[in-house]
């Protein structure tokens, strides 16, 4: 290849990546200067006086660990509530045979271009009737099922060959063993890391928990996060950057711990 | 082989949506036998194979095993093992536990279980691979798990599907000589579905040559390489393949662009011609080539190409009409442009009916 | 199979689907009914006196067509943007050989998850130094690349057999010319589909556009619905679901359209 | 075939981490010569002639395309075509664009274009379907298509990568005989790479069997039938594989299991032996097999299985110690079980030595 046209895209990559890394580069900075700090030199990467103070101020201010364990509760009842359903639902649509499947599964794969939006204020009337409102449950409860994760694991399924289904079927063996001695163990990979994008996206998750959670002892990180920026926080952009990075650090985690799962099961397949 | 029939499909049809894959199949395999089913891909071959598993059932027509109308009885009655052209080896458990899972789930009693399949293991020289996993497996050891997973449930009737396709080719001849043998010892029922016809004329005791959903012939590898019923199956079997020449039948001889290439009054007023048109076959073993005229019957041809195999020479030689025909010789002393003669070995020419392509004297 | 078990797992599969798609169609029933029958009979399906009068309401209320407009505008930016950025790394990512390729690639799907929350604020304060608040350009900007689409597409190219591309490539046909001759014809499809989602996701935003919008003649739909829901639609139900189903109206056209694509290259690989 | 080298490759390497996939390589390509690699599966062949297409770079060494070292050269230069095992046809251009492609983009004139296409779409037979998109194409159009797309470019260098790989068995003697009456017409040069023994021995004017990134022998396929350079070699080429015996060697005679096999003294003493045990080869044909024993060297044996092939049979012999050989008979009278007597054609017996493996005569 010619050299020059190389170094042209080395330096464009490197242009990309930086953009992309720079606002998270930001935010950590910013977490350890004092208020005075970054007010003056927001853009400043390195903290003129580092501090640990915000992170101090921060816990005194708020039920730090509640929050986190709220956060940490509804994910995690999401993310099985989703990989559990995902995964008997895309089995189904695999591997038996029913009528009108087609329609069901065009239905299923509607719901996903449904804008949230949308379904948000019934669902709200329904958690409240439900009397779960200011609950981790009544959070995850809608959350328990949906399209793409039947969609994912639907694709994953592709990668398992029909002989070896067609093969434990000639030695008549029962559904829920096949899913549970053959199918599960060969998708093991593709169920954390899909699983592992379930539980960061929902950690993440904020206009949904606003509705539902209003008393400030059930608030997950996003709202608490929402609620330093909007009025209790007010102008302290540090003490919202610190908060920001505790809550970046979960996410971080998963992504780190199951990063090989990650990568080799979703995403670069295509890379050499 | 005994003479009990085991497995037998009578007037089995399949259907996907509007198309026939398999037409009418009717076929009796017996206790002990060695059956291949060869054919191109996509003649119906692996169809019948699966609704034999009752992987798929048929449209119409029955399937009888052990007398037995197949539709009525479970899986686990049928007592079918199948060999994957892919081997369908559990890639999350060992070669013990893959061997082990089925028993295990039909609560097969530990020390009967183990009895089993050390046997099994042993039988198959694969006791030292007991605990790979089949990804640390070779092509060919896949196949003896796949085999040995057969086995262990005692079947009477074993289906393989292309079970040779994924070894290499250098150890394709060893993994045969391994069925073959295996054959020999437990003398299952064995249905095997093939394309590659050296296989098949290994392998099997019969042969069901299968074409567009139908058989063809069924027989004896014998006898379907030298009396085939239609030129479909003489053109299948064999390589090269055999060479065929339009003629004109005249008074009991056969012409061949107006020379006569063939002369045998008895044998040809015997057939029962509806037009004086008709197809010869000849394979290119049974074509005679030298360098002099000494007979009535040889003709002149020029030759294009010669193909050293080793074992054997292929010569092609052209005809009249920018035509040619193969030769295959043992003894090459000729060189590529030579002119020569040729005939045909008589007893072997081959005869079929212009139209329907049947063979006329079958 | 038996019988029994597949007549149950029918039973299940249609309440599964009417679980979501209820929502909806309860959404739909709502916007023709008056205020008064929406009060009484909610979860009725058949208004009782059907009407059109919340959608004449709304059109007087707001400047409906200019919100769709904007709204319309601000995604396909952002669709474009993200289709011709997305190409050009997966391109460079797939068909390049360069250093550090494997870690570029890792910090780029590294952005996926880190939470929008976090990169929200530094990302305001760009775009208010920009002059840019209050314009679709604005909401734009930061999403005219992401790791998503360059995934999604290095994904797509693994369709393309290498043996292509080398054939182009000793044929000495230049880089931009396989890229537009070849590559991208083979992943139109995908091009589609993907293009559908990105789209369809940016329409239905709510969080970032908050921020950035707040005049509201620059409003996008969800912008304009959630005022309705929280202040002057007050407890104007029927009005917020009127909107509600306009707002739908569009993903919906957009999935119905290019619903071959989409279930195609997607989703329904599995399915048979 | 000219006397003109116009593709050398000097004492190439090429490593992938810390794999040697090709040890060490020299070769010589004439123009006009069809040359066959022929290999085993991850033999090195593929990777020996990406190499030449310019598509990977040697890790050291030299590849003079034309008396010009490959490296310095842009593709275009280099002027090479190369048909990829699954043709890389643009999927989204018919066949009239997919031949224009690499024209259009390097600016030749369209008359020019137009001209040389119907050209070549007549010689390929493939006018008829000059509008057709690839995926409405058989394996065999296809493979045309990727022929004329190097004829196109006036290569003067093709390079097939198993071009028959992903056509129909039956297709591809068909097939084969295109490629050589395409050669034969216009004389390119062609490197062809194949892991099909009678593809190669039916196509190359000669053939280089490559094992673990060497090139075990270069010659005609006759002399490579033959004469094989060492015991790999032999054992590729030729089905049934050919048979080996450990046997020692005293006086003047070659001994197995004490008996004399083989006797030639001239023969034996003109060899420079290392020690006195020596591996014989003998191919499957040239095993004599009869009823009675009427030579001193006569050995018996019994008959384990016979195959019939049609053409040939192919019997199992077993002899002592569990040890059996094969031969290939083309009239058989002889039923499994039968105790018969066997003995080698004395000039076909090749000679390895016992540790290196390679022919002693050679």
């Amino acid at each position: 290849m010619n050299k020059f046209r190389e170094s042209g895209w080395h330096f464009l990559l490197i242009v990309i990546c930086l953009t992309l890394l720079l606002p998270v580069l930001f935010m950590i900075s910013n977490s350890f200067k004092t208020l005075q700090d970054s007010y003056h030199s927001m853009l400043q990467l390195i903290p003129t006086h580092p501090t640990f103070s915000n992170y101090l101020t921060l816990d005194k201010q708020i039920n730090l660990f509640r929050i986190v364990w709220n956060t940490f509760f509804m994910a995690t009842i999401v993310t099985l509530g989703k990989i559990i359903t995902g995964l008997l639902a895309a089995y189904a649509f695999k591997y038996f045979s029913f009528k009108g499947k087609k329609f069901f599964y065009f239905a299923f794969i509607s719901t996903i271009f449904v804008p949230f939006t949308v379904v948000m204020i019934p669902n709200f009337l329904v958690i409240s009737k439900l009397n779960l409102l200011n609950t981790a449950l009544g959070v995850a409860l809608p959350q328990l099922c949906d399209a793409t994760g039947i969609m994912l694991f639907l694709k994953a399924m592709d990668k398992i060959p029909n002989s070896l289904i067609e093969s434990v079927r000639i030695d008549d063996i029962p559904s829920y063993k096949i899913l549970k001695d053959i199918v599960v163990p060969i998708l093991r990979p593709n169920i954390i890391s899909i699983g592992a994008i379930f539980f960061i996206n929902s950690w993440n998750e904020y206009v949904w928990p606003t509705l539902i959670l209003k008393d400030k002892n059930s608030f997950t990180l996003p709202l608490a996060l929402q609620n330093y920026i909007s009025s209790e926080g007010g102008t302290n952009f540090p003490l919202a950057m610190a908060l920001s990075t505790i809550m970046i650090i979960v996410p971080l985690l998963i992504y780190l711990i199951f990063q090989r799962y990650i990568l080799n099961s979703i995403s670069s397949s295509g890379l050499k | 082989m005994s003479n009990k029939v085991i497995l037998e499909l009578n007037d089995v049809t399949k259907n996907y949506k509007k198309t026939n894959i398999i037409r009418k199949m009717n076929l009796q395999v017996k206790e002990g036998e060695f059956l291949v089913m060869l054919g191109p891909s996509g003649c119906g071959k692996s169809t019948t194979l699966r609704m034999i598993a009752g992987l798929e059932a048929p449209s119409t027509g029955e399937i009888l095993i052990d007398g037995r109308n197949s539709e009525k009885i479970s899986s686990f009655e049928r007592n079918i093992a199948m060999v994957f052209q892919d081997y369908a080896l559990y890639p999350n458990m060992t070669v013990y536990q893959n061997l082990e899972y089925s028993l295990k789930v039909h609560k097969v009693k530990k020390e009967e279980r183990q009895k089993r399949l050390e046997a099994i293991l042993e039988t198959l020289n694969l006791t030292a691979y007991r605990d790979r996993l089949p990804g640390q497996l070779s092509g060919g050891q896949k196949q003896r798990v796949a085999l040995g997973r057969g086995m262990v449930k005692q079947s009477k009737i074993f289906l393989l599907d292309e079970p040779l396709s994924n070894i290499d080719v250098q150890l394709r001849e060893k993994a045969r000589d391994e069925i073959q043998s295996l054959h020999e010892k437990n003398h299952q029922t064995i249905v095997y579905v093939t394309h590659d016809q050296l296989e098949a004329m290994a392998l099997g005791d019969r042969i069901a040559i299968i074409n567009d959903g139908i058989i063809q012939m069924i027989d004896t590898p014998d006898n379907i390489y030298n009396h085939p019923t239609n030129l479909f199956v003489a053109q299948f079997i064999g390589t090269p393949k055999i060479n065929t020449l339009e003629v004109t039948c005249n008074h009991g001889e056969l012409l061949f662009n107006e020379k006569i290439v063939f002369s045998n009054t008895e044998r040809l007023e015997s057939l029962n011609l509806a037009s004086n048109q008709l197809c010869l076959g000849i394979r290119p073993e049974h074509v005679v080539v030298k360098r002099k005229r000494t007979d009535l019957l040889d003709l002149p041809a020029q030759i294009e190409t010669i193909v050293a195999y080793g074992r054997y020479q292929q010569l092609t030689l052209s005809i009249k009409d920018g035509q040619s025909i193969k030769a295959i010789i043992t003894n090459n002393d000729f060189t590529s442009g030579d002119n020569v003669y040729f005939s045909f070995a008589a007893e072997k020419v081959l005869l079929f009916d212009y139209e329907n392509k049947n063979n006329l004297e079958k």
